[in-house]
């Protein structure tokens, strides 16, 4: 339905024009309106074909079919609502069961090949109930076909970005009958990124094209399009045109394809970009915390991590109160959440409510833990370690004994899912929000430190304790605020976590190294330090995942351990990661108390 | 305090003298991860375990002696696995082991079987190239998973592959079994994705991309498929462990990507996994194994309700009773333990040798998907499937294939087609 | 004009911004007992770092050797090869080894072999055994030599460390606040020490206690820093009457 | 920082720790091994002694470092593991041709396509290069690693740090298949040991004396090596690193030195470790595992030598035991534990004795006491600082 107004419209705005063009594709469109009554038939007769192929071939031949019923049809096969009603007399009649389920759960039922109810033998209209029917299957390869039957007519898509999907699906059939159908719609598009699309898609199909003239022109709208897609196509008519021995069209393509690899590198290189930010950031969140409990209070807390989980389970919490409720095992006592059961947007917005919720869970664990284990050990800052990694082991089994071993499940909201694509660099709106949340975390407790009393007493107390006390100030209190402050920007971590890796009991162990190694990179006790670092460490490891691959077979040359590195750099996730490791340790020895160093002229 | 739990283990590592146990009952061991990073699936796998027990129990036991569970922690720490074994065949003489779920866990406890001539029963798909006599699998081998997975995914039309997987033996055999299989088949060598690793005399040893367990990071590699599926016709085949196909899947269904334009088949996602996953970014990708708790029949019908019922009025600690789903190694442990009652009956004795012997000569059973029958190899003859995932974290089942022989010998034997493949 | 034994000339130290040490030209000669004061801050601790390798100077050179032997750069080398040359240094708090006893203590102070398989193999000889007896009776701490280091009196922490700077039998002493946390009495025996170790050792005294530095200054050269460069030089009684000193350091005492 | 050790032992202790240590080491030597072979002790239980033994050594090389020089490493399992990995190497081509796949070649290279053996994995059929290697490699790794880490002066919190990344990213590697190291299993399925089969009661009886007399042999280096007067320095370093310095002393080279020492001593735990507990894989050297031997030289009490066997054995078999009857619930337990150790007992339970004295001579009627400072209760300098 979506799809056919605009069509229409585009007909009439062409149509004052004296244009070939339009005349063909109203023609084009009244040819298939005359087939209008079969396509229901031919849908029918797809159902009950046993065969895949022919099918397949069935449902494939409906595409440029002007009637209305075969996207709803289709979409209604794709999403399982049509059934197989077995008849008294033995036939098998498909139906499409509609409207509201009564007390038996019955709807009506409508005959796909006429669209009237289904009648008993006494013409009483049935209700049919859908447990008992056999539901018609569909596999992945028919929801193809069908897929490309409805990009014919999305291809006039409200959505562009549907539009363009459409678009893109009909360019890779490369199927010569649709280029009218595209070339109307270039005429009217005014969308730049469907416009793209449909050229690409038009220049795809002529690749095909006998004429080689057509060829050359495809070919050459292609190298200026830089078309990644049609990357494959043109190797294959590359292939086609090497063994037909055209050189013409031969060169021309790898031109072509030159370009398109130029291109290629050039989003990579913005990709990588992109990716080192987001890596970074998210080292950031992880490592703002500790930089505030480990950096500025000394204390190596190895439960920082579980403080991460802390906020990740809360965030898990909150989107099933937001929900429909929870029952978790809690030590075996199924202790029932109760669900709010929201709906649309005000569901949507849980994340909203679970930022502010898992920082305050993980600040009140975390000054929990403050108060009941790590202020008798800030005078053995190496024994905070052996007590909070006790206290880490302890928690993750609790999470396993609350939450239950396997991970849980947190659904990203629809703002948080989905990506921008710019100029073939996709931009995920999640890591978007991330890179953006970060910085603003770090300028908030930035704010925090500099602007606020408490900043003051913080600092006064992280510089010298026992001179802060002498002063009255209460560094009781301060210390269990600032180890709540740290713990809670843990508890962020988690919630943003949550959006881009698992929630389950081990979360924490995943980034409790890299986090210590970024601050103690950036510098302990300095938060700038901290946020070049993970920029640092995290654009250092991406690029080395993207670029070790092409090095490796120059690293074979490297003295006595070549052929050892070439065989490492071949798993770049790895190996950029290891490498990442060994050049910390060597900066260290550069900078033996990291970027920034807060001196102090006292001894030991 | 200290002191006291100090001697009291150490009296009871010294090893004090076994009492002899109960003859009304026989012991059998559990060795599953019920803490550490594994805990995640094994825990279920304990779970199903004590169910059957229970429900064999109930029927009278196994030739009139009850089982009794002797159920141990492995950690998900290697050498415990195997001082575990040690202590559940030396100490507590089990009859039988149900255990192990990683492949390194199996290795690891191997010896201590063969030495002691004890009986484990393996349930979790893997990468087979082994055949040990005191090992049953009742494990998936590759050829009644990631072949029949292929075969469908060829028969849809796709052309192009992406091997994606972690970085140990599983992942790794069944992609250099994958690759010989695809290029029998006529696909060609371009069209894999994830790149090879050659040896000096140019032979592929191994072939698809590798992540380390616990990866989070995905994005550069997810870039990579989006290039790669450009042009369409592309799937994944995954061998992603449990753990790192969230922050995977997350980052694919990101980046705009979706099991229309390019499926992701995977071999380690099931049901239980299923449960920790954003199952609304998973809608149409596809699994493949020996069982899914969406089977249609009486059968299994029965056994999820009663597995569910067992669950309510379960008072073992540590069981989670909420949201629970059945899977396939869960049904595998299943009819592991039924395989093995019959196979004790069947030899009239507990004795590991008669029993094994009585595996071999061929007993079957009726289990929740369907038969299941014993193979001389120590594996089983069973029925595979191929489903696709659906937004309430269930399989539908697309396609299955009946009585599929278990072949844990599979390398080398496709052969590529001589003919050059190119695309069509 | 002899030649001097340690010379620091043009040096210059900057920590953040903050000039500690500036253009300090300062020379010592053998034999020599100078006493060097200045306010709080005047960079005398920094100039202790400077010539015993704790830290480097961002310009200027330090010099260490006699007209007889070699001279040394000690700008490039290290704390402990800086030591080994025969320059000894006591901290301002007292720096002993408080889980080691007091033996133990000189033990690892006692002039020899620094390295590691010498250590291992060390046996004290017996005039190694007289020479620690000695020093024990000499910083009155005979009685006390099996005690832990970490529990003696302040006062007698300072004595240890004494004791430790002379096992080493250093050319140089570098002496931060030798005084400090003792009583007159025991002032003023400690300057009695320092005193008659001047000749055979050339020392450094920086110190507060102007009673102190009175009594140990008596014939030597007193040195007055003020913001990281020498105010003046000459004897005691010179720079007390300069104005300049009176006004930074000493004019400030009287408040 | 790291102040609770007690320098030097007393007459009368020394006394005490040396007939408890010729007890033990008469029992594990002597009587252990006999009342086996006569069937009292199963195999399994010597087994497992066996590797407690082997966690033991691991635990006075991380106490040689942090007891007594005041280094924490946080790396300690990874020279542990390599040691292991080495001798796991000569042990996998004493499998020859008995794998699964019945080739010549050990099974995981088999999996990976390989058809004859890598050049690096030649050497390894001789047993005294891979007992060499076994010693070489880590302590090579450790002198790279301390000579970078200690030249920069990188200590304390840092050094802790950089430990467990070097931990960390070795893990990782030995984690990729493609090290041609077994990846992720590492290796199992060992067979035999110097033509000894390896799952034979004598051999595995062998290797437990084996283990037993090198910690031994250990224990009495190490305790030689704490009355040296290197013993003293290395103390120094831990009370007060700049004094040591300003003394004359290398203190970079003297750390560097115990660092290799301490390698090694781990390294041969390793060694004898793998052909007792029969697999070795990169999950052994994960920080995780370097922070338990960390776990148990504190529990045990650190800065003694008895104390981190104490610890070692003692942590070990409570896990054992507990994996068994409380598998839910251990690592609760275990967590539990070290949080009420560390917060209440600092010297770890080598203190007990004498904190049980000291809390006697509170209860019982005042008597004048001696004034013995080397003899008063650590706790007392601790107390201090």
């Amino acid at each position: 339905m979506i799809g056919r107004v605009p069509a229409f419209r585009a007909v009439v705005l062409v149509k004052p024009l004296p244009s070939v063009l339009g005349f063909l594709f109203s023609a084009w469109l009244a040819c298939s309106a005359i087939a209008a009554g079969a396509a229901r038939l031919t849908i029918a007769k797809a159902i009950l074909t046993e065969d895949d192929t022919p099918k397949r071939a069935l449902v494939a031949g409906l595409a440029g079919e002007g009637d209305e019923d075969v996207p709803a049809l289709l979409a209604a096969w794709r999403s399982d609502q049509l059934f197989i009603h077995a008849a008294a007399d033995g036939a098998k009649v498909p139906v499409q069961l509609i409207g509201p389920k009564d007390a038996a759960e019955a709807q009506e039922a409508l005959r796909v090949d006429t669209g009237e109810p289904l009648r008993d033998a006494s013409g009483k209209p049935l209700r049919l109930v859908a447990a008992d029917l056999t539901a018609v299957e569909h596999d992945a390869a028919l929801r193809r076909a069908m897929k490309s039957v409805l990009d014919v007519a999305e291809i006039a898509a409200r959505d562009p970005a549907k539009r363009r999907q459409a678009i893109q699906a009909i360019g890779f059939a490369q199927n010569a009958d649709k280029l009218p159908a595209l070339e109307a719609r270039l005429a009217i598009e005014r969308e730049p990124k469907v416009r793209l699309a449909l050229r690409e898609a038009l220049a795809v199909i002529r690749l095909k094209d006998s004429s080689d003239d057509a060829k050359l022109a495809a070919l050459r709208e292609l190298r200026e399009l830089e078309a990644l897609s049609s990357y494959d196509l043109i190797q294959a008519a590359l292939k086609n045109a090497g063994a037909a021995g055209q050189k013409e069209i031969a060169a021309a393509c790898r031109a072509t394809l030159a370009a398109i690899d130029r291109h290629r590198s050039s989003v990579d290189f913005f990709g990588t970009l992109f990716r080192s930010a987001s890596l970074g950031s998210i080292l950031l969140i992880v490592a703002l915390g500790l930089a505030i409990t480990f950096g500025l209070m000394g204390v190596i807390n190895m439960a920082h991590g579980e403080m991460i989980a802390v906020g990740a389970y809360t965030t898990y919490l909150t989107q099933s109160v937001f929900g429909g409720g929870v029952t978790i095992p809690c030590f075996g006592l199924s202790l029932a959440i109760p669900g709010m059961h929201l709906g649309g947007w005000v569901y949507q917005a849980y994340f909203l409510a679970a930022i502010p919720a898992s920082f305050l869970a993980a600040a009140l664990v975390g000054i929990g833990l403050e108060r009941g284990i790590i202020r008798f050990l800030y005078r053995r800052p190496l024994e905070s370690l052996l007590a909070t990694w006790g206290v880490s082991l302890l928690l993750q089994q609790t999470f396993r004994l609350t939450f239950g071993a396997n991970n849980v499940q947190v659904s990203s909201p629809a703002y948080l899912s989905g990506n921008w694509t710019v100029n073939d660099i996709i931009l995920g709106w999640n890591r978007v929000f991330v890179i953006g949340f970060a910085l603003l975390i770090v300028f908030g407790v930035w704010l925090v430190l500099t602007r606020t009393p408490l900043g003051l007493l913080i600092r006064a107390v992280m510089q010298n304790r026992t001179m802060a006390a002498c002063m009255g100030v209460r560094t009781e209190r301060v210390n269990m605020l600032t180890f709540g402050l740290g713990s809670g920007l843990a508890g962020l971590a988690g919630a943003f976590l949550s959006q881009i890796g698992n929630v389950g009991p081990s979360l924490g162990q995943s980034y409790i190294v890299d986090a210590f190694m970024t601050v103690v990179v950036g510098g302990v006790g300095n938060l700038m330090g901290t946020v070049i670092s993970a920029f640092g460490i995290g654009g250092l490891d991406q690029v080395l995942q993207q670029y070790l691959p092409t090095w490796a077979p120059g690293l074979a040359g490297f003295p006595l351990i070549g052929s050892f590195l070439q065989n490492l750099a071949q798993d770049s996730s790895v190996f950029g990661k290891i490498l990442v490791l060994a050049l910390i340790v060597l900066f260290l020895q550069w900078r033996p108390a990291g970027l920034f160093v807060t001196r102090s002229r006292s001894l030991d | 305090m200290k002191l006291t739990t100090l001697l009291r283990t150490g009296a009871l590592a010294l090893g004090t003298t076994l009492a002899a146990h109960a003859a009304e009952t026989v012991k059998v061991g559990v060795l599953h991860s019920l803490s550490g990073t594994m805990a995640i699936s094994e825990t279920s796998l304990r779970d199903v375990l004590l169910f059957t027990f229970d429900e064999i129990n109930a029927k009278g036991g196994v030739l009139g002696k009850k089982i009794e569970p002797v159920v141990v922690d492995g950690a998900s720490n290697w050498p415990l696995f195997a001082e575990k074994a040690k202590q559940l065949l030396e100490q507590d003489q089990v009859a039988v082991t149900f255990g192990c779920w990683t492949s390194v866990s199996r290795k690891s406890v191997l010896p201590v079987y063969e030495k002691n001539n004890g009986l484990l029963f393996y349930p979790v798909q893997y990468e087979g190239e082994e055949e040990s006599q005191n090992v049953a699998y009742t494990a998936e081998a590759v050829n009644q998973q990631a072949t029949p997975a292929v075969d469908y995914l060829l028969a849809q039309g796709y052309k192009k592959f992406y091997l994606l997987g972690s970085d140990y033996v599983y992942p790794q055999t069944t992609n250099l079994v994958l690759l010989e299989y695809l290029l029998s088949k006529g696909v060609a060598i371009e069209n894999i994705g994830g790149g090879f690793r050659k040896d000096g005399s140019g032979n592929i040893i191994s072939a698809g991309k590798y992540t380390p367990f616990g990866h989070t990071d995905y994005q550069q590699i997810v870039a990579e498929i989006k290039q790669f599926a450009a042009g369409g016709g592309a799937a994944v085949i995954s061998t992603l462990n449990g753990d790192t196909n969230v922050p995977f899947f997350k980052e694919y269904a990101a980046s705009g990507l979706s099991a229309e334009v390019c499926p992701v088949v995977s071999f380690s996602i099931s049901e239980d996994e299923f449960r920790g996953l954003p199952a609304d970014k998973l809608v149409g990708q596809l699994g493949c194994w020996t069982y899914f708790q969406s089977i249609n029949s009486p059968a299994n019908k029965k056994f999820v309700a009663d597995f569910k019922a067992w669950l309510a009025k379960s008072s073992v600690p540590g069981v989670v009773k909420e949201n629970r789903v059945t899977c396939s190694p869960m049904v595998l442990s299943y009819v592991g333990v039924y395989l093995w009652k019959a196979a004790v009956e069947k030899a009239g004795s507990f004795d590991v040798d008669k029993v094994r012997a009585a595996w071999k000569s061929g007993v079957s059973f009726d289990g929740p998907a369907g038969k299941v029958a014993t193979q001389k190899n120590m594996h089983l003859t069973k029925n595979v499937f191929i489903g696709e995932t659906k937004a309430d974290g269930q399989f539908k089942i697309l396609k299955s294939f009946n009585n599929v022989y278990g072949e844990p010998w599979l390398k080398g034997k496709f052969k590529a087609k001589g003919a050059v493949a190119t695309n069509e | 004009m002899p030649h001097p034994l340690l010379s620091v000339e043009d040096v210059s130290k900057t920590y953040d911004g903050f000039k500690a040490i500036s253009n300090l030209t300062f020379y010592l000669y053998e034999g020599e007992l100078r006493t060097v004061i200045g306010p709080n801050g005047a960079g005398k601790s920094t100039f202790f770092d400077l010539i015993t390798g704790r830290a480097q100077p961002d310009k200027g050179k330090i010099d260490f050797g006699s007209a007889t032997a070699r001279s040394h750069d000690l700008t490039s080398l290290s704390e402990y090869e800086i030591n080994r040359l025969g320059i000894g240094r006591k901290f301002q708090t007292p720096s002993v080894y408080s889980e080691h006893s007091v033996w133990e203590n000189l033990v690892l102070s006692l002039r020899g072999p620094r390295g590691i398989f010498a250590s291992l193999f060390h046996r004290l000889s017996s005039t190694e055994r007289d020479r620690l007896d000695d020093l024990l009776k000499l910083i009155r701490l005979d009685a006390k030599r099996e005690w832990k280091a970490g529990l003696l009196a302040h006062g007698e922490k300072q004595w240890l460390e004494i004791g430790m700077l002379l096992a080493q039998d250093p050319k140089v002493l570098l002496v931060d606040e030798p005084a400090a946390g003792m009583t007159d009495e025991e002032t003023h025996r400690t300057g009695e020490l320092l005193l008659s170790l001047a000749g055979r050792h050339s020392l450094i005294v920086v110190e507060h206690d102007m009673t102190f530095v009175r009594q140990i200054a008596r014939e030597g050269q007193v040195t007055v820093l003020h913001q990281g460069s020498v105010l003046c030089e000459g004897k005691f009684d010179e720079v007390q009457s300069n104005p300049k000193v009176r006004e930074v350091y000493l004019g400030r005492g009287k408040q | 920082m790291t102040t609770l050790a007690p320098p030097h032992l007393s007459p009368t202790r020394r006394r005490i720790e040396f007939i408890v240590v010729a007890i033990f080491a008469f029992l594990a030597l002597v009587v252990f091994p006999l009342l086996n072979s006569a069937g009292v002790i199963s195999h399994f239980t010597l087994n497992l002694w066996g590797k407690y033994l082997c966690y033991a050594l691991l635990a006075i090389s991380v106490d040689l470092l942090w007891g007594y020089t005041g280094l924490l490493s946080l790396g300690q399992a990874l020279f542990f593991a390599l040691g292991g990995y080495m001798h796991g190497m000569y042990l996998m081509r004493m499998i020859g041709d008995l794998g699964q796949h019945r080739k010549p070649i050990p099974d995981f290279l088999v999996f990976l396509g390989w058809t004859e053996l890598p050049d690096f994995w030649k050497p390894f059929s001789n047993f005294p290069f891979a007992l060499t290697m076994a010693f070489l490699l880590p302590g090579l790794i450790a002198y790279v690693f301390g000579f970078l880490a200690f030249r920069s002066r990188i200590k304390g919190v840092y050094f802790s740090i950089l430990t467990q990344a070097l931990t960390y990213g070795t893990s990782l590697m030995f984690f990729r298949n493609n090290l041609l190291m077994g990846g992720n299993n590492g290796f199992t399925d060992f067979k035999f040991l110097l033509g000894y089969d390896l799952l034979a009661p004598a051999t595995q009886r062998g290797l437990f004396m084996a283990t037993a007399a090198t910690l031994l042999a250990v224990y009495v280096g190490c305790r030689w090596l704490s009355g040296t007067k290197f013993g003293l320095v290395q103390r120094a370093i831990r009370d007060g690193e700049n004094r040591v310095l300003f003394s004359g002393y290398s203190t970079p080279q003297y750390k560097l030195f115990i660092f290799v020492v301490a390698a090694a001593i781990a390294a041969a735990g390793g060694v004898l470790y793998v052909p007792q507990v029969g697999i070795i894989n990169p999950s052994e050297m994960t920080p995780d595992k370097s922070l338990e031997a960390v776990v148990w030289c504190a529990v045990g009490g650190r800065g003694t030598l008895v104390g981190p066997i104490l610890g070692a054995i003692s942590i070990n078999a409570l896990k054992s035991y507990a994996t068994r009857a409380f598998p839910d619930l251990w690592l609760l337990i275990l967590g539990g534990l070290f949080i009420v150790m560390v917060l209440f007992l600092p010297g770890g339970l080598v203190s007990i004795p004498a904190r049980a004295k000291a809390m006697w001579l509170k209860i019982r009627p005042a008597r004048p006491r001696l004034e013995l400072p080397t003899t008063t209760p650590t706790a007392s300098a601790a107390a201090e600082r």
